[in-house]
């Protein structure tokens, strides 16, 4: 058992301010890394320490392995928490760690190199006898092995790159025809998105749910589940709104894939937090899908239901010490669910929007969290994930989390960027989701009732009226010859030099 | 004095018909309205109007007299139209851009690939260049058939948001 | 049943934002009301509709009973809110609003009348066989009652004023000889603060441990307990940190206090919510001390550890419904701790510091809430409460919580004004009260250590440094000869005219 | 260019060594620091210096070259002590009030009660006048012996902060 004292992490944004938040709760000092584009975020002023890795692109920083480890020794860092994306499945990172004896705060490299090939964390499922979706064993070699496979488990399919991820390097094949040129495509992209050209088949799921379960492992072979996250509500194959409990669950499926999950970490002898993650399909069948060897986006809705704090739990892990609780110790109350904020148009196909933040009011009150980073002025900067906060809502019922959110969602305002905050709250409004009657493909599914609404032409007069007046203050200022408006506070903030008469 | 504002497709005519301190009276499109109007300190229009409340929040855009209004239901762009802004559209096109004839980003971002040179040839909805931008690909593509006049950027180079990248002569 | 569809709240401050938060989470539409001083108050801009009802000073506008009934006339509100304060204990106010049609969210105005009788309580409770601190069953009529009743219960004891509350009207005998001068300045204090020079006794508790119990009634005579608060921790009087489970407290008592809560509510056919408040001595001996007819500012700890909304529950009973669960569906999770954040100064006798808010950095992440009020640039009014915030955490076992009250603490920061932000954080810190040893002296006897602390030379230097800048910076403008230092980032926010230059 | 800075009791001399954009090397009472010093667009000072991540808030007071520097552990009050700021020291009193001879309240607030006329006797500690602000009374008491000379205000008046209310003459 090695105390850990001193935590560098090795990442940037919320995620990054979440994991200190912890470890400031925990007396443990905190070590910041920063880019050229970073030396204003919140994260280097939230540390205890702060240290420059390089510029802005982060193949010359955040991916840097020298450079980070080069900061841990600097500053005396002990250990070091990866985060989630940038080095925090790269299984060379957390062996470097291990040979200049810093702890990482993740499982084996083993485990990770074994995890993040998908044909191998595929093998070792189907040998753990967890089903998988159907499809080849391995990566494809011929044209041929294709038909044979689509004879066997039928069409539609999909062709996955072996190495791959985010939606790249898949090819969806509904008829047979579309096989030869589809299994090209898949390739060549996948060789210039990851640098192996190597795919497998899978069965093509019709109306595929996301559903994925939260285990932790200690170093003592002690492994629990904290249950699912439901992880359909997705845009451009990312998440964008999770839940949980999810509304497709039973009592008895949770139990079973609950068990699954447990299994499978089992099967690789897995330590620390991990995920994994499901297709489940209209009828409860449910097929393993892949391994995150790391904290999830998505991680607080679980922390809020079953009352355990994730980030706690990896440090105690890390250091050596037992799970403090058991299996049956664990419990789901009442229901929580997360928007992702998006500095994104959803009007415009979810185009980011990088640039200045204009102003923030944060919701609050009653059952609300949220984790973010950015603050008032501040330029969130091209070069990173346009995610920019995550909002966590509880109730004590699946109908007062959905308010809640609505609410959480009407209080929530960032301007100066456009955000995907106004699209999540018609999502909260939409008929079927409220019945919790959706799969991945509910956007597409509700286009119509998710796209921005005609202009409301008693609320747009009150915009003008605003606009006007603020033309009327300016003019005025410029020609210097009209009876100013009392002002409702004095000018000292925002604009100090002419836009607060009001 | 009484301008227009254009919300999205609609143009409204404003005027301003009394002021006593925050108390207007102002009229919308031949409606009037009397409102309690306050810029609170922290940046928001409280507007009071019939016991109503609303929040408005103004965000100038990049151009002088346009803005972007935050309502707590929904966002809209404002433009306001006076003398000025008339007599420059009147002026055709000088400092406004038909965008038919050139390739911008509306962010800044890095360029992963022109995909023209000068000279060539292009069609209608032809992938021109491909920008990068917060993790994110996107193609742009030929708003016309044309013929590529100039080439602005290189690949790899870091733009800023509405820079004109390529330039486009178009063929009838 | 009459179904609430739009409601008035009679309050200003945090508690008309947490009211009217629920309420639209409920999509029951909200009516402010606002004083002179309050035009630009966040109770108004949350509102879906606000009114205009008078002066500054309360008993020319939140007081006065007319103006808030034009009010809720006016916008065709049903139901009215009181909060906390104001009018929430005004018989008369509740009894008009029934006249008037409008659902009064709260008891009956007979209730309010008995129980705001501190002697009048004291019976209802003792015919109902809730111990009460022993001493007169009512009002003394003369000097040698008073010698009889030491003679029974001993000395020390406390002298009350019966329409009293905030400690006035209130003197400690500590010897027999300060009993004629004790009884005379309490009379005199009473008659001049309340109009009544009606007083009492009670014995008075050495180390009491100030905990009260939260109650639900609705119309059909189901009554509940939400479990306890400990509300100890106390200045000048006033609660000023709460945490629920009460470290004092064991399950027998809780449950033995439980029922006597309960009991007392039935006793006065009680209902809404409500607040049983006990003193409790070091040999768990408890008293009946007053009951709360309304909602407490303490009341989110309770939210948070049983997961109920009080507010919700509190307009469900109004409409006449059943309450949906039963005492046995209630129980505590984890724990809660509140800190009420004032706007005083704690080293200099907690005098109130009004002002202008300069800048709000608000708590977030894991286990964190707000409600609060005052935004940045807001002039705190001179005529109201000073609590500006309270800060609510939970965690799974009490050192979690206080670790994670001591993370809030530190990333919570107002600045512009004086806050007890700095020495609730060495509340947290303070031994005694890590411990849970700690009565309604706990501030006293703790001074030393809550005293704010030497300066730290090193940090200090930093802020001279910054101080240094700052004023080279405004040196330089006004000379307009030195090259600039870069901006981090382009100043059109705060100080757009010269103070964000570095 | 150095100046001292007073904080509490101490009185710091500090000068500017040297800056590179935002790194500066500056002497505080005799030691060098290097820090890498922003002004963020929130306000905030954030100070590297040797690793360490410092965040320092400076709130202006109402006088000029006086500040309330927010750390995130404590806040403390400073003072610019230039050559300015020395001349006006040394000319003695003018402007600044030795406090002395006068009650004056430190905040907004309503008179209750003046318990003195002009003319009488007081003695020091001897309750002059109450005042009301956020719902708190607070009594203020003569400094010292002396006699009544002027009082400023009567009962239910609304006062300022740092209003000179009632004025003495001391007796020796």
């Amino acid at each position: 058992m090695s105390k850990i004292k001193k935590v560098l992490i090795a990442n940037r944004g919320e995620i990054a301010i979440r994991i200190m938040r912890t470890c400031r709760e925990l007396d443990i000092e905190t070590v910041a890394v920063y880019s050229e584009a970073d030396r204003t975020s919140l994260h280097v002023r939230y540390a205890h320490e702060a240290y420059y890795i390089g510029k802005a692109p982060s193949n010359e920083s955040y991916l840097v392995i020298d450079k980070i480890i080069d900061a841990a020794k600097k500053s005396g860092a002990n250990a070091i928490h990866p985060g989630y994306g940038f080095l925090s499945e790269n299984a060379e990172f957390a062996e470097r760690c291990t040979k200049e004896g810093i702890i990482f705060i993740g499982p084996s490299p083993e485990v990770i190199v074994k995890m993040g090939d998908k044909i191998q964390a595929r093998e070792a499922m189907m040998n753990a006898g967890i089903s998988v979706v159907p499809g080849t064993e391995g990566k494809i070699s011929s044209e041929e092995e294709v038909f044979k496979v689509i004879e066997e488990i039928g069409l539609p399919i999909m062709i996955k790159a072996s190495a791959g991820g985010g939606g790249k390097g898949m090819r969806l094949v509904q008829e047979a025809d579309e096989v030869v040129s589809a299994v090209r495509a898949a390739r060549s992209e996948a060789l210039s998105s990851f640098g192996d050209d190597s795919v497998y088949i899978e069965k093509y799921i019709t109306s595929p749910h996301h559903i994925e379960f939260q285990i932790l492992a200690d170093q003592h072979g002690n492994v629990v589940h904290l249950f699912e996250r439901e992880c359909s509500i997705q845009r451009r194959h990312q998440k964008m709104i999770e839940e949980t409990p999810s509304p497709l669950m039973t009592p008895e499926l949770r139990e079973e894939m609950g068990k699954a999950a447990v299994e499978a970490a089992r099967a690789v002898n897995y330590v620390g937090a991990g995920t994994i993650e499901f297709l489940v399909d209209n009828n409860l069948n449910y097929y393993f899908l892949e391994m995150n060897t790391r904290l999830q986006v998505e991680h607080p809705i679980t922390e809020r239901v079953t009352g355990v704090d994730l980030v706690k739990q990896q440090i105690r892990v890390a250091e050596g010490e037992k799970l403090s609780f058991t299996q049956n110790d664990l419990s789901q109350r009442g229901h929580s669910i997360e928007c992702r904020i998006y500095a994104e148009d959803p009007d415009n196909n979810f185009m980011p929007s990088a640039g200045k933040v204009y102003k923030i009011s944060e919701p609050l009150g009653l059952g609300v969290r949220t984790d973010g980073y950015v603050y008032e002025g501040y330029e969130i900067p091209i070069y990173y994930d346009p995610m920019i906060s995550k909002l966590i809502v509880w109730g004590k019922s699946r109908d007062e989390a959905i308010r809640r959110m609505r609410r959480a969602l009407y209080e929530y305002k960032i301007t100066g960027v456009k955000t995907s905050i106004k699209m999540e709250e018609r999502v909260m409004n939409n008929k079927n989701f409220i019945e919790g009657n959706y799969d991945t493909h509910f956007i597409d599914k509700n286009k119509e009732q998710l796209m921005k609404p005609e202009i409301d032409k008693d609320i747009s007069d009150m915009a003008i009226i605003a606009t006007f007046i603020d033309y009327l203050d300016k003019l005025d200022n410029s020609k210097n010859n009209r009876k100013e408006f009392s002002p409702a506070q004095s000018s000292w903030k925002k604009g100090a030099c002419n836009i607060n008469r009001f | 004095m009484a301008v227009e504002i254009k919300v999205g497709e609609r143009v409204a005519w404003v005027d301003l018909i009394s002021q006593d301190e925050n108390i207007l009276e102002i009229e919308v499109d031949g409606k009037v309205y009397n409102v309690d109007l306050m810029h609170t300190a922290d940046g928001t229009f409280s507007i009071l109007e019939g016991g109503r409340s609303h929040n408005i929040e103004l965000v100038p855009r990049d151009e002088p007299k346009k803005y972007t209004a935050y309502t707590l239901y929904q966002s809209y762009d404002l433009e306001v139209i006076d003398a000025e802004a008339r007599y420059l559209m009147n002026r055709g096109g000088n400092g406004f851009d038909s965008g038919e004839n050139t390739i911008s980003s509306p962010m800044p971002g890095k360029v992963v690939k022109v995909l023209v040179n000068e000279g060539d040839k292009v069609k209608e909805g032809e992938t021109v260049i491909i920008i990068s931008a917060m993790k994110m690909e996107s193609e742009y593509k030929a708003p016309k058939d044309g013929i590529v006049k100039k080439v602005n950027v290189k690949n790899d180079d870091t733009i800023d948001g509405n820079q004109i990248l390529i330039e486009l002569e178009l063929t009838e």
